[in-house]
């Protein structure tokens, strides 16, 4: 980026800047978003990256969108955005920096576009000397035969990261995309009977069978009422160790009763 | 011999590049390789057959050798050593849909109980899907839940990381991430209206009672 | 070294025993294969980096090399015969500019966000462009990067390194080059006036793992 040179020296465009602009016009579907665009620009100052006048670039760029817009092009809206912010860019660069604006100087922004373009062209370069190189498959190779000595099969099973990730985003969105069903209706889960008997417990002042104690509907269908049941015994347990309830069976087989523990028998 | 006449025509490589030549094609390619085969991939003037019987002998008791196959020849591994290729081929199999899900909710969620599992997949597990994952030595038991009931929970193993080339569980994209990625269809998943293809797993639902 | 315990206990092969089956083990698997893994299939007691060495040394200059993959080795064929082996050339998908682009970031700024990825090229990385080069094994999850949002980062794979011939990822062309003339910074955009590609990355993405 190089202040010094006269701003205006690009302004009366020569005819082949022009056909030029027309060129790019026609081919603005061929480029990757405005900073492609933006690093073709560049290349028809015809000198060094490094030395790219920023300011040039930016009037370029300008140009190039208003040719667009009085043909009628649709540009997509991220050109329109990078117009925006080289005109603020050309500004900053032309007027003398307010003392009072504490953002960016215009110097500083044009030379972070124009590392932004030397990274890009950069990065261009270094994948084409990567496709460049000797390949496996085509410039080397790896065996092409394989053993034939006596196998031991193993069956292993095989996935991919590809395929964890699919399933788990599967999995995730599966509800996304169907009306809420209950799957699991015979499940009464430990969570649940928790819930279910904190707030009763409290009115237990005697001792209460525990199947008293089953959600209503649970006690019919015989998987409902063993989950149920199940749940509702684990959780008693669990109220029990934390001294909330005392539990007791006057014999094997015989109901299990519980009752609140009052805060003075603790 | 090479043809003498023929040399002064073609210059062919020295003799030493042949057996190099040789040694490659016969490393590389899938079948074994004829000597007329040899000399025609070779350029001209070569002498395949003079090159072959050079490398034949290099390889004279190394852990491969130059072998005739009919009448092509390859290159094998000494029969000697055919004990150290016993883990060569196995046979592989895609993981079911049902074991792959459950994998992913363990990488995802661990440490996680087989409760959490069957409210994050809609449907119960079967006990061979989590048994097989962890013969896989793909998942192993956590430390227990401090919930009421003190469930066993499940987590990832290194074995799982290794096969996966991940650092950690923690690297695994998020939803966020593989939508962005174009990993997640923002179509349902074929089959969504169809029976329920888990419906393998939904039939001994209350097994997990038994026990 | 071998363990000189070891050796009384279990008597290892003599070491050109050992480099006949690294030569067989190495000769028989198209994939690299790793000393620990060449390791474990050995004879109690052997010395698999010794033996790899010296193979190393007696492949020098032969028509098919034994070649480091990041932490494996493999033998490959001299890159210099790659035009006897036409045959042998399998079409390969045709990378479309972006993909290219793509692998070459992850390659020269690995570990490296998708977000990092797009300040780099200026536009959003396409649908599937990522999921494509996962697929065809070059690249993968890396560590979360410790940023906001802890996003995933992308890195290349030994497959990566295999198929361009290469030992490490240090080894890529021009790297030293690039490094030197600062084009490998991270160098965020002079204050907020650029829309802030990593925006979009902040959400709320490690939700997942909290509980």
């Amino acid at each position: 980026m190089t202040p010094a040179e006269d701003p205006f020296e690009a302004d009366p465009q020569s005819v082949s800047e022009r056909l030029a602009a027309e060129a790019l016009i026609v081919d603005v579907g061929a480029f990757e978003g405005p900073l492609d665009l933006l690093l073709t620009l560049s290349r028809t100052q015809k000198v060094d990256l490094r030395q790219v006048s920023i300011l040039a670039l930016a009037e370029q760029y300008l140009a190039f969108v208003e040719r667009a817009k009085a043909l009628r092009l649709e540009l997509a809206a991220d050109y329109l955005v990078m117009a925006a912010w080289l005109a603020f860019l050309k500004s900053r660069l032309l007027l003398p920096p307010d003392p009072a604006d504490e953002g960016p100087s215009g110097e500083e922004l044009a030379a972070h576009l124009a590392f932004q373009l030397e990274r890009l062209e950069a990065m261009r370069a270094a994948a084409a000397r990567l496709m460049a190189r000797d390949q496996k498959g085509r410039d080397f190779f790896a065996r092409g035969l394989g053993e034939d000595v006596a196998r031991v099969r193993r069956i292993t099973f095989t996935a991919t990261l590809l395929d964890l990730m699919q399933a788990y985003a599967r999995v995730r969105t599966r509800d996304d995309f169907r009306p809420f069903v209950m799957d699991r209706d015979a499940i009464f889960t430990l969570e649940e009977a928790l819930e279910r008997m904190r707030p009763l417990i409290g009115f237990a002042g005697d001792w209460t069978d525990l199947t008293s104690y089953l959600p209503d509907g649970w006690q019919m269908d015989p998987a409902r009422r063993r989950s149920a049941t199940a749940a509702t015994f684990a959780a008693s347990l669990e109220l029990a160790k934390e001294g909330r309830i005392e539990i007791r069976q006057a014999d094997i087989f015989a109901p299990i009763e519980l009752r609140k523990r009052g805060p003075r028998d603790a | 011999m090479p043809d003498p006449e023929n040399e002064s025509l073609f210059e062919a490589p020295p003799m030493a590049e042949q057996e190099r030549m040789v040694e490659a094609i016969l490393f590389a390619t899938a079948e074994p390789v004829t000597l007329a085969e040899l000399g025609s991939r070779m350029p001209m003037g070569s002498d395949p057959a003079e090159a072959l019987a050079l490398l034949r002998k290099r390889y004279a008791g190394r852990g491969v050798n130059v072998v005739k196959v009919g009448e092509a020849w390859a290159v094998r591994t000494a029969p000697d050593l055919g004990f150290l290729m016993r883990h060569e081929v196995v046979e592989t199999r895609k993981l079911s849909r049902a074991a792959i899900e459950t994998l992913a909710i363990v990488a995802y969620h661990q440490p996680v109980t087989r409760a959490e599992i069957e409210e994050i997949r809609g449907v119960s597990v079967s006990r061979g899907t989590i048994d097989l994952l962890i013969e896989m030595d793909w998942i192993r038991l956590g430390r227990r839940k401090m919930t009421p009931g003190r469930p066993v929970t499940f987590v990832v193993t290194q074995a799982f990381l290794d096969h996966f080339g991940l650092e950690s569980a923690r690297d695994l994209p998020g939803l966020k991430e593989l939508r962005a990625a174009g990993l997640l269809d923002n179509r349902p998943p074929p089959g969504a209206d169809l029976p329920d293809p888990d419906a393998e797993d939904d039939g001994d639902q209350t097994d997990m009672f038994e026990e």
